[in-house]
């Protein structure tokens, strides 16, 4: 059972806010999974960079803007966030951009992370 | 005619299909996560800056501000909100959503 | 002018359902007639009355059946899509009706413009 | 060994449902356990009991369906993203339940291994 | 009303099949489209060219083949079949490897047939 | 680690970014549309047989069949059924979906 096994979720973001569903449903499972005690880390690669692109203003589509829920991942414990270096530059962003603070990686670093991990959630 | 792109062209080769067919003097919008296409500094600007010299580019401006970018949008290409949309769709004689 | 709208995409899924709305309201608000909104593939996701978003959120269906009762558009869903992703008539929201494909050939002839949202 | 799967797309729509379950069908016959199938974002519209498909082609709700019944596999759907898309108790196929995220990750911490499909 | 009214309407195909759903449900478009009597044309770009690719066999992902679909085509008075040049070599293919006969167009040539149409259909 | 790509590389760059993230001695396994890149003579045949020198590539057959390519594949890819998906997870420690 799950009594006491602490194992490493690796949640991987790699799309962008609102075209989809995805960033959002992804942040709701983080959320539930800060209460199980695990080793937490998110990943935000490629276009999974835009999602904590600084200033997200939703009133002209109607949508729910989602990106203060990043802000509350602290408060939840959840504080490694891995974004990727290569994603940032080909969008033209730094980490300055990002509405959270974060830790730019290689791709190649991300690659060996992905690596010890127990079980990778990617959306 | 009026073309319709609603993908990042950092994850899908749409823009790059509909920039390779439509006609020159053809007007493009990008929507959803294509406007992401017409940001200043990144690995897509040039194409797009390129595409300018080809076409009409249009921008959906609630999707710009969505995913707060309404700031980084290149030089010459035009910002409309849904009513303009509306209106690009009437002033041009057909449309094609490239999905 | 008169308009058709195909929507090809389920609600919250995916950015379309969103998109093809608020095309739809700003074209009656300029005065356009939006002939028919057809719901193809998963599109026909759009018109189950069991959805429920939370209540921050903005009610997807609801607004379609709005949309329908106060500017009169003919909201129709593929009656073979629909089939396949269990819609029918008693998970059907108000302001929906499920006919055949036909329906989507005649907006198109029909319409001056026929503007398709999807994925 | 013990599998948990993660299903994140529709029937019929992306093939990602299709893979999923042949998937633990193979797994199953190696003698492999499947500890849950999770149902997310539109993998939700795998648990709706109104689905009719063609004639002529597979039935994928009845499918998980009969998986349940065989094998004993849990399907879980994902309350939240159930409601976003309509899929509840009065319209949810044999074998499936719904139930929440933490079933999610509670099975990822089970299995020996999490296999994801989607688009 | 429709009565008399002869339209143009292309049906551009660009998707893989079995992947999505987008082509065989894009072909039972076509189908009605038939009984309507109007200017049909089909076209097939990028990886739209891969549902005619000869010799889809079904049985091992239990969905059904609908390739046999594209050959009754011409049963319905469906004839123009434009498939796109670029498309066919970065596939590595030619027509000899499509399934029903086919026109060959250069993509610039499928662009001015587009502005030609009253409707476009795309999938 | 197994690597799990789905998507063509003709419409997606996800082949790309997986192939860019998994490390040297990695596996990378091409299901759904994700097996045309492991067919001869396309554009994206290069890329793959380059990647054949860094990670092990396997293809899922009834994929391959049911997209009428299986006669086309690359020499020095792995072809496995569903029991050998199967497998390939249970001998990897983890595995991950670039969806």
């Amino acid at each position: 059972m799950s009594e006491g096994t602490i194992k490493k979720f690796m949640y991987v973001n790699r799309k962008a806010p609102y075209g989809t569903i995805y960033a959002l449903e992804s942040l709701e499972v983080v959320l539930i999974a800060a209460a199980f005690d695990q080793d937490v880390s998110l990943v935000f690669m490629d276009d999974g960079v835009y999602q904590l692109r600084k200033g997200h203003q939703t009133k002209g589509i109607e949508v729910k803007n989602f990106q203060p829920t990043y802000r509350a991942l602290e408060d939840y414990d959840i504080t490694r966030l891995y974004v990727e270096r290569e994603a940032l530059q080909a969008r033209g962003l730094t980490a300055d951009d990002l509405c959270v603070p974060v830790e730019v990686l290689e791709r190649a670093e991300i690659g060996r992370l992905m690596e010890q991990q127990d079980v990778v959630f990617s959306f | 005619m009026l073309h319709i792109v609603n993908k990042s062209p950092f994850q899908s080769t749409t823009l790059d299909s509909c920039l390779a067919t439509a006609r020159p003097d053809g007007s493009i919008l990008l929507i959803e996560d294509a406007v992401y296409a017409a940001t200043r500094g990144s690995a897509a600007a040039a194409r797009l800056e390129q595409a300018l010299g080809k076409f009409k580019i249009y921008v959906l401006t609630p999707d710009l501000e969505a995913r707060g970018i309404a700031g980084s949008v290149i030089d010459g290409v035009r910002l409309v909100d849904y009513a303009g949309f509306v209106d690009l769709v009437a002033e041009h004689k057909g449309c094609q959503s490239w999905l | 002018m008169k308009f058709a709208i195909l929507v090809n995409e389920g609600p919250y899924t995916h950015q379309a359902a969103d998109s093809a709305y608020l095309f739809c309201r700003a074209a009656l608000a300029k005065g356009h007639e939006i002939v028919r909104v057809f719901f193809y593939h998963d599109g026909v996701n759009n018109a189950t009355r069991l959805t429920e978003p939370p209540q921050d959120d903005r009610h997807i269906v609801n607004r379609w059946s709005r949309l329908a009762e106060e500017h009169g558009v003919d909201l129709v869903v593929c009656v073979a899509a629909a089939l396949r992703r269990g819609i029918r008539e008693e998970n059907l929201a108000s302001g929906f009706r499920i006919s055949g494909l036909g329906q989507l050939i005649e907006a198109g002839i029909q319409a001056d413009r026929t503007v398709t949202f999807g994925d």
